[in-house]
């Protein structure tokens, strides 16, 4: 089974995308950083106890899905979208959403352009390799527009064209654009426009048929969405850890209550681990895609469902 | 002839099978016929197992199966609904134009390149080095993908083309160069003589060809009055007229017009447009190739030795008369064989379309479609089996050619 | 060497005009600085048959190749035929077209037959009818005796075959005046005679030669004069028999000594 | 008309002429100007041309590249020196990029403190290629080359030394059988026994004996995973070890396509074909994708592994082609002087005509290297990080987001600087090859 | 031609034994459908020395190559010391380490020094030590009067000195027959006498040679046995004096008198 692969291993081999901007890239240091790595260390530290023994594997559009059923990597935390095909016919499981994204159009101010309807006849850049494509393709084919396609392979190149006005917009999903957008030099000079054109739920995926491990990544996942929901922090986990509060909740999440952790297989203080990896979900968020990093991102749809977002993790009982 | 080297009497023994010469060859070949079928039946039972684990089968139903993409570059209807065998078919398409387009452009840089790379101009000679050299010596990916960038970054947007004092205007006011490629006019028929456009077409290609074999009668005729007479006649503005008139009256005929691009909401439209991965892919593979064909048509020239074009000089044959009659022909066959290898890599090169959006069939077959339906192994089969198909072909090309210009020896 | 084939010759007949042909003066060239050719005068008659010797690296073969501007010289001036060698462009197509030149190693035109290699040039330089210029180039053919051999490719035929080809090529320009460049060094034996052979007959019907050669058969034979270079200049000059039997410069004595004692 | 001798007038020179000096108007300068820049009107025009391109070129390039930033954390800060110095907008290089991940650029991941390993690594190699590069150095280096290999496993990806020392034993193992069991059961026999001992023996016994070895006397540095392996490291890791591992594949094709036992040749054919009918990056997803499905249910490893394999296939059949081409450039005198001496097929390959052959190989194999090494960037598109897979993951970086050129150019730079030395020393030994044959 | 060598051999210290060494029955070969070798009959005794000679095309070459199978015959026998030469393996390598042969280009190994190529074959073919097989190739070495030479390459020696290590490479297998194919047609006259000299020597201690060559004074002094061949058969075979002074055939006769009178 893939736990005690990865436990004779000694580390987690996750993949993420070879380079996506505030998802997953290597820093200076060499050391990956970004929301989807964060997902991979949070898992790492609760099933080995160590948030650094991941083996990050990059990979790309193409090769994502034969690593994954090939065995190569154990988990794919790389902004890939559940879909119904992926889920059944490629034979993966999508233990849960750690992003809610949605396909969006971004374009400069200056051609005054407000709707995605008003798009006909331009040029559109996009990301290959993804559903980004289908997603176009079905789009102006419903609104009965026309226009011309630039598949592109990297964000760089994508990038690079966009602001040269080969193309007229650029298309991928919102937090790439806001990502890209803020690397502008006059990011004021572009506008996303407010369609979204498709649901993009970002998550995690395993292979079908290993459902202890599946439930592992799962329930990590909402480890850390449950952990903001309750206010525990990475300042404060010590505290409530050393001593178990009055919320049940958290004791059991945290493994100082009951016996969660050996019902997967896992240290009773498997969660206070992932959550001390990196923080929590919202913690996570801020630090690497947040208001208050150059990505910029609101959190929109991933608010916890307390606060009228999506995020809403099932109980730990 | 009997074979008699062998005493008769003495009957067939084991060792035989080693040490005779008659039967070793047979050993040797079948132990590695059979290691052979060994290594194949287990890669097949591997696969077989391999997908049954994955629960896959081995189908090439997805190809028709619809897209659900759109594909920009198309010679042939194609649109998001159309079948993935179709997006394979468009792909396999755009490859062979990119290829022959490429190869063209690359013959004629090289042979450029080449020839001024022997220049007595110094400086000529050292530029076409270093275009040669810097070429040769770094990678193709980056090559196009520094061109495409090259291009985008060095032509106006077509937004530049807007407004009362626009910052670009058009070339002649029928071509647009802009960063999303190169907009020309494009003829349309007003009174057509078939519905079907192709026809259409067809018929001016069949006049355009009955023009120039025309032509090639009346430069026989020159010719023949030139072994006649010793003098050529002039024969220019025949052959012009003989290339011209004919198809221009047709046209004429079916009411044909221009139809040039002019700037169209976002883009221009009208025209035919020209796709700047098209036009980057082109000159990358066109630039990079060119260089080594440079080489190769440097060292077919030097092949040619010195003394054939000092006998021609000798003779009083002009320097380009030489070139023509003494020089070329003879390096052409040092040339050719390479050259075509050269065709093959450049062909093969056009796979890297995929960095810059180019739909040729790698990024149609072998990417997109493959990417949507999961079908690694038969995607990937086809498209192996499409660039042997193709790589096959032109090295057969060129051993007809090789043997046909073989040079008599004694 | 093949004294027996020239011995035959008839000098009587080998008629010298007062007309100049070649007109060499003060003519010098350089290889970078190496001095090539120093201070060449040389006049050649119409109608003279002359035979240059020298050592290996002397500057034989550069001074013949000046004279149809093969080469360049920088020095001096060269008047073939009365017009003179410049840079202009005219002059010097003339001049090739009047001088033919037959080269050590033939270069003949290994993707033409031997008839095309005939009739290239008097086709394209002198604009004759190919018919005409096929019928000329048999009848030289036949002159060098291989008229059967017309339709096949230089590399079909042997060395000796080779030359006699590439003589035949040349005068089929109908040239005024002959160039050779060590026309037999190349060949085996048996085939220098052959082309000697061709080289005597043609000789015989008054043509201008001049002929970088080390075959002192043939110069004795057949040159009225023989040319002795050294170290990029005319060191000696005289009629074959005082040449060869009554040498005047060291040089040339060191020099005959040597090719004859072999 | 007038008598032969009339015109001979005998001449002997009484002083030579001295070597003089060319005239002024012949030498210097002037007339090299004159030749090489304007020796006629096309001439001037071409001159005229070249000039203007390369000016274009020039003024575009280098203020850009000299007025460039060399020190700042990111982008953003890239462009407010620039704004600082040159005023907003203008267009300068941001080589800080560079400054800062140059080490990434060149090791990939590979911790820095380990640097000293992959440094060393390629001192190592160049120190193994050496006698195999320039013949004038002593035979002797050549056991240095054999055992090289090993020594560059082990220090690259570190681990225990018994790994390598085992599986290096496996060759010794196989040379032991051929040497000592050969001459016993004839030639044949033996070459087959030397190949199916050693694979037994990497089967069943080397993993076990590296074990109670590395056991017993933990020799070992620290560990490095592929993944850690990035940049021009992996692009060199690539290309060499797939020319090497493709030598002896490519040997036995060539040998397979000159043979004439019809099905082995047709074999050999068929492979080399069809390796170089489709391109290399088709072959890349073939590794990537397919390579699994291949392998036996479970089998799994390492992508790069992978694309060695693939590659090594690869190439084996562009070298199985020069080596061809360095069997056919020998005389056939040699084979048949071996024939006649009495040697059999093996021993007269081995000790006569391969020698002979490889060594006119050669630039050949170097220029095959080349453009593998070229192709490395292919790797890119499989997701493995190669210089060109690195520069995307720097741009994926906050603080790098947005660069573009700088990147490019430096990786351009590398390239051409290696490829370009190589080229010209494979046409420095072509050259010298010609000379020693004439 | 290098008779002056040759006159000082004692032919009767050149003794020819009873004992067959060589067996040749119809004999036939074919390269393609073009008949080669026509019912070849042929004896030779051990100590014999037999010189073939013939036009060229006339397939001497192809049958000597055939003695040690570096051709392959289609029909006939050949016996070479007992062993038939047929399609086992076994035999051909015996009767390869047996037979020694010299090309007419030398062949020497240009990788190998003159003592490794004198040594190989006795190291992996015979399996003698590295020591002894050097002082074996040395004891020749100095036979064939190069000793000095022993640690440089082929390309640093002169042709003559090259075919003499070909002699001493063959010499090292200890071989009981030696084939020589027309071994002094690659050297300049210098040269051919050096190598003569050696094959005379060879010739006084007794082997058996079978010697293509177009040295009809060689022949003369040496030989105990001329061949003649022609279109692939032997037309005339004599003793030496007989084969000179009155040949039979008619072409024996027409070829003595091109080779002779050259
Ligand atoms: N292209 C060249 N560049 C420089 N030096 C040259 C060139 N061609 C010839 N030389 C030198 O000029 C000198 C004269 O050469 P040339 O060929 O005229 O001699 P030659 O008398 O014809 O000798 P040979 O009998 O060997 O043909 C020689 O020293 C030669 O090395
Ligand atoms: N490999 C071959 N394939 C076909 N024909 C061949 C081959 N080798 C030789 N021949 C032909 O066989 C005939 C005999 O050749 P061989 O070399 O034995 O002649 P030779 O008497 O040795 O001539 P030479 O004196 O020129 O060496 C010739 O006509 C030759 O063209
Ligand atoms: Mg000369
Ligand atoms: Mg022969």
């Amino acid at each position: 089974a893939t736990l005690d692969d990865v436990k004779a291993r000694g580390n987690l081999n996750c993949g993420v995308s070879t380079g996506l901007t505030g998802f997953s890239a290597p820093d200076a240091n060499g050391v990956w950083q970004g929301f989807d790595v964060a997902v991979c260390r949070a898992v790492a530290a609760a099933v080995l106890g160590d948030p650094m023994a991941v083996e990050f594997v990059p990979t790309t559009g193409q090769t994502r899905f034969t690593a994954l059923a090939s065995g190569e990597i154990d988990m794919l935390a790389r902004n890939t979208t559940w879909t119904f095909s992926r889920d059944n016919d490629l034979k993966f499981e999508f233990v849960g959403v750690n992003y809610y994204d949605g396909q969006g159009f971004m374009i400069p101010k200056e051609l005054g352009v407000s709707s995605a309807k008003e798009l006909d006849g331009a040029t559109v850049c996009i990301q290959t390799g993804t559903t980004t494509e289908l997603n176009l393709a079905d789009f102006f084919r419903v609104n009965n527009i026309s226009y011309e396609p630039v598949p592109i392979e990297t964000n760089a190149e994508a990038q690079q064209q966009y602001l040269a006005g080969a193309c007229d917009v650029y298309t991928t999903d919102a937090s790439g654009l806001a990502a890209t957008r803020a690397s502008f030099e006059a990011p004021g000079d572009h506008v996303i426009l407010p369609e979204i054109i498709s649901k993009e739920p970002l998550g995690p995926l395993v292979r079908h048929g290993d459902n202890e491990w599946g439930d592992i990544v799962r329930w990590t996942l909402n480890a850390l969405i449950a952990a903001e929901e309750y206010g525990v922090t990475s300042a404060n986990i010590g505290e409530l850890a050393s001593a178990p509060g009055n919320n049940p909740e958290i004791n059991r999440l945290l493994g100082t209550e009951g016996e969660l952790g050996a019902m997967i297989g896992l240290e009773a203080d498997w969660a206070q681990k992932a959550i001390m990896a990196n923080g929590n979900y919202g913690e996570i968020f801020e630090k690497n895609i947040g208001e208050n990093t150059p990505i910029g991102l609101s959190r929109g749809l991933n608010a916890q469902w307390t606060d009228g977002g999506l995020m809403y993790s099932p109980p730990f009982r | 002839m009997t074979t008699m080297t062998d005493p008769p009497g003495r009957g067939f023994r084991l060792s035989q099978l080693i040490y005779d010469t008659r039967y070793r060859s047979m050993t040797i070949q079948v132990v590695a016929m059979i290691l052979l079928m060994l290594l194949f039946s287990w890669l097949v039972s591997n696969t077989i197992h391999n997908l049954q684990n994955l629960g896959k089968d081995f189908d090439f139903g997805f190809l028709s199966q619809p897209s659900g993409y759109d594909i920009n570059q198309r010679l042939i209807d194609y649109n998001s609904q159309s079948t993935h065998g179709r997006a394979a078919l468009v792909g396999i398409i755009n490859t062979v134009l990119v290829a022959f387009l490429g190869c063209a452009l690359a013959t004629i840089l090289g042979v450029i390149a080449g020839v001024l790379r022997l220049s007595n101009n110094w400086l000529v000679s050292r530029l076409m080095a270093v275009y040669v050299e810097g070429f040769r010596n770094v990678p193709l990916l980056l090559w196009i993908v520094l061109i495409f960038a090259l291009m985008t970054e060095s032509t106006p947007a077509p937004s530049a083309f807007r407004g009362e004092n626009p910052d670009s205007t058009m070339l002649f006011d029928v071509f647009a160069i802009t960063n999303r490629g190169v907009y020309i006019p494009a003829i349309h028929f007003g009174t057509p003589f078939f519905d079907n456009g192709f026809f259409n077409w067809l018929l001016v290609l069949i006049v355009l060809g009955a023009s120039i074999f025309g032509i090639q009668r009346l430069r026989h005729w020159a010719t023949e009055k030139q072994e006649a007479t010793g003098a050529r006649p002039t024969t220019w503005y025949f052959i012009l007229g003989l290339l011209v008139i004919p198809t221009a009256i047709l046209m004429v005929l079916m009411g044909a017009f221009w139809d040039i691009p002019s700037l169209q909401g976002f883009n221009f439209g009208g025209g035919i447009h020209l796709r700047n991965s098209l036009i980057a892919l082109w000159l990358a593979l066109s630039l990079y190739t060119g260089a080594f064909i440079a080489e190769i048509v440097r060292g077919g020239i030097l092949a040619v030795s010195k003394g054939q074009t000092e006998a021609a000089y000798a003779l009083g044959l002009r320097p380009g008369t030489t070139m023509n009659l003494v020089i070329l022909p003879q390096a052409m066959r040092v040339i050719i064989p390479p050259l075509i290898s050269q065709f093959l890599n450049l062909t093969k090169n056009s796979s890297l379309a995929i960095a810059v959006g180019y739909m040729d069939v790698r990024s149609t077959l072998g990417g997109i479609t493959i990417n949507q339906t999961g079908r690694e192994l038969e995607g990937m089969l086809l498209l192996g089996l499409f660039y042997l198909v193709l790589s096959l072909l032109i090295s057969g090309a060129m051993n007809i050619y090789n043997a046909s210009v073989k040079l008599k020896e004694r | 060497m093949q004294q027996q084939a020239t011995e035959t010759v008839d000098r009587s007949q080998m008629q010298v005009s007062d007309e100049v042909a070649i007109q060499i003066t003060k003519m010098n060239k350089w290889y970078g600085s190496f001095h090539v050719l120093r201070d060449i005068d040389l006049t050649v008659h119409r109608g003279e048959r002359i035979v240059v010797a020298g050592p290996s690296g002397s500057g034989k073969s550069t001074m013949i190749r000046c004279i149809n501007r093969l080469e360049e010289h920088q020095a001096g001036q060269i008047i073939v035929d009365g017009t003179e060698l410049g840079s202009d462009l005219k002059n010097i197509d003339k001049i090739r077209s009047e001088v033919g030149m037959v080269f050590q190693h033939f270069n003949l035109f290994p993707h033409l037959t031997i008839l095309e290699n005939c009739t290239l040039a008097p086709i394209w330089v002198r604009k004759i009818p190919k018919k005409e210029a096929e019928a000329t180039a048999m009848h030289f053919l036949e002159k060098v005796k291989i008229p059967e051999q017309a339709n096949k490719y230089p590399g079909q035929l042997s060395g000796g075959q080779q030359q006699r080809v590439a003589i035949a090529r040349s005068l089929c320009m109908k040239p005024r005046i002959m160039l050779f460049d060590e026309p037999t060094s190349a060949l085996d034996p048996e085939m220098i005679k052959e082309v000697l052979d061709t080289m005597v007959s043609l000789a015989e019907e008054g043509m201008t030669m001049i002929c970088v050669t080390h075959e002192m058969g043939f110069a004795q034979a057949v040159a009225n004069r023989v040319i002795f270079m050294d170290a990029g200049q005319i060191v000696e000059q005289n009629e074959p028999n005082a040449f060869f039997n009554n040498p005047q410069h060291e040089r040339t004595k060191l020099f005959l000594s040597q090719i004859l004692g072999h | 008309m007038s008598e032969v001798h009339a015109q001979t007038v005998a001449y002997v020179r009484d002083s030579m002429v001295e070597q003089r000096e060319p005239p002024l108007s012949q030498s210097g300068a002037y007339k090299w100007i004159h030749e090489n820049l304007l020796s006629s009107w096309v001439n001037v025009l071409l001159t005229i041309v070249s000039l203007w391109v390369i000016w274009v070129a020039l003024s575009h390039v280098i203020p850009w590249a000299a007025l460039g930033i060399w020190s700042a954390d990111s982008l953003a800060q890239c462009r407010e020196i620039r704004d600082e110095i040159y005023g907003a907008g203008a267009s300068v290089a941001c080589w800080a990029v560079i400054s800062e991940r140059w080490n990434q650029l060149l090791f990939g991941f590979y911790p820095p403190e380990l640097y000293w390993r992959p440094v060393l690594a390629f001192v190592v190699f160049l120190a193994a290629i050496a006698p195999v590069l320039f013949a004038s150095l002593p035979r002797k280096m050549l056991w240095g080359s054999v055992v090289a290999p090993f020594a560059l496993f082990w220090l690259i990806w570190g681990g225990s030394i018994w790994m390598p020392v085992a599986v290096a034993l496996g060759f010794v193992l196989g040379w032991a059988v051929l040497r000592f069991a050969g001459p016993a059961i004839g030639a044949l026999g033996g070459v087959v026994l030397a190949i199916v001992v050693p694979v037994l023996y990497w089967l069943f016994l080397a993993g076990p004996l590296a074990g109670g070895l590395a056991a017993a006397l933990p020799i070992g540095l620290e560990p490095v995973g592929s993944n850690d392996i990035g940049g021009f490291m992996l692009a060199t890791i690539i290309g060499v070890s797939g020319i090497i591992l493709s030598l002896p594949l490519g040997i036995v094709l060539a040998l397979g396509r000159q043979s004439d036992l019809f099905i082995i040749n047709k074999c050999s054919v068929i492979f080399i074909e069809v390796i170089r009918g489709v391109p290399l990056i088709v072959w890349l997803f073939t590794a990537s994708l397919l390579l699994n499905y291949f392998l036996p249910p479970g089998t799994n490893f390492d992508l790069m592994l992978r694309v060695i394999i693939m590659v090594t296939l690869f190439s084996s059949a562009y070298i199985a082609e020069v080596v061809r081409g360095g069997l056919a450039a020998l005389p056939k005198g040699q084979y048949e002087a071996a024939d006649a001496l009495g040697l059999d097929y093996w021993k007269s390959m081995r000790l006569i005509i391969l020698p002979q052959a490889l060594k006119i190989s050669i630039p050949g194999i170097v220029n095959t290297f080349i453009g593998l090494f070229k192709d490395t960037t292919l790797v890119v598109f499989i997701g493995l990080l190669d210089p060109i897979g690195l520069s995307n993951a720097i741009r994926a970086s906050t603080e790098w987001n947005g660069i573009y050129w700088e990147l490019f150019v430096f990786i351009g730079l590398c390239f051409f600087v290696f490829c370009f030395s190589m080229g010209r020393y494979s046409l420095f030994l072509e050259k010298k090859l010609r000379r020693e044959h004439r």
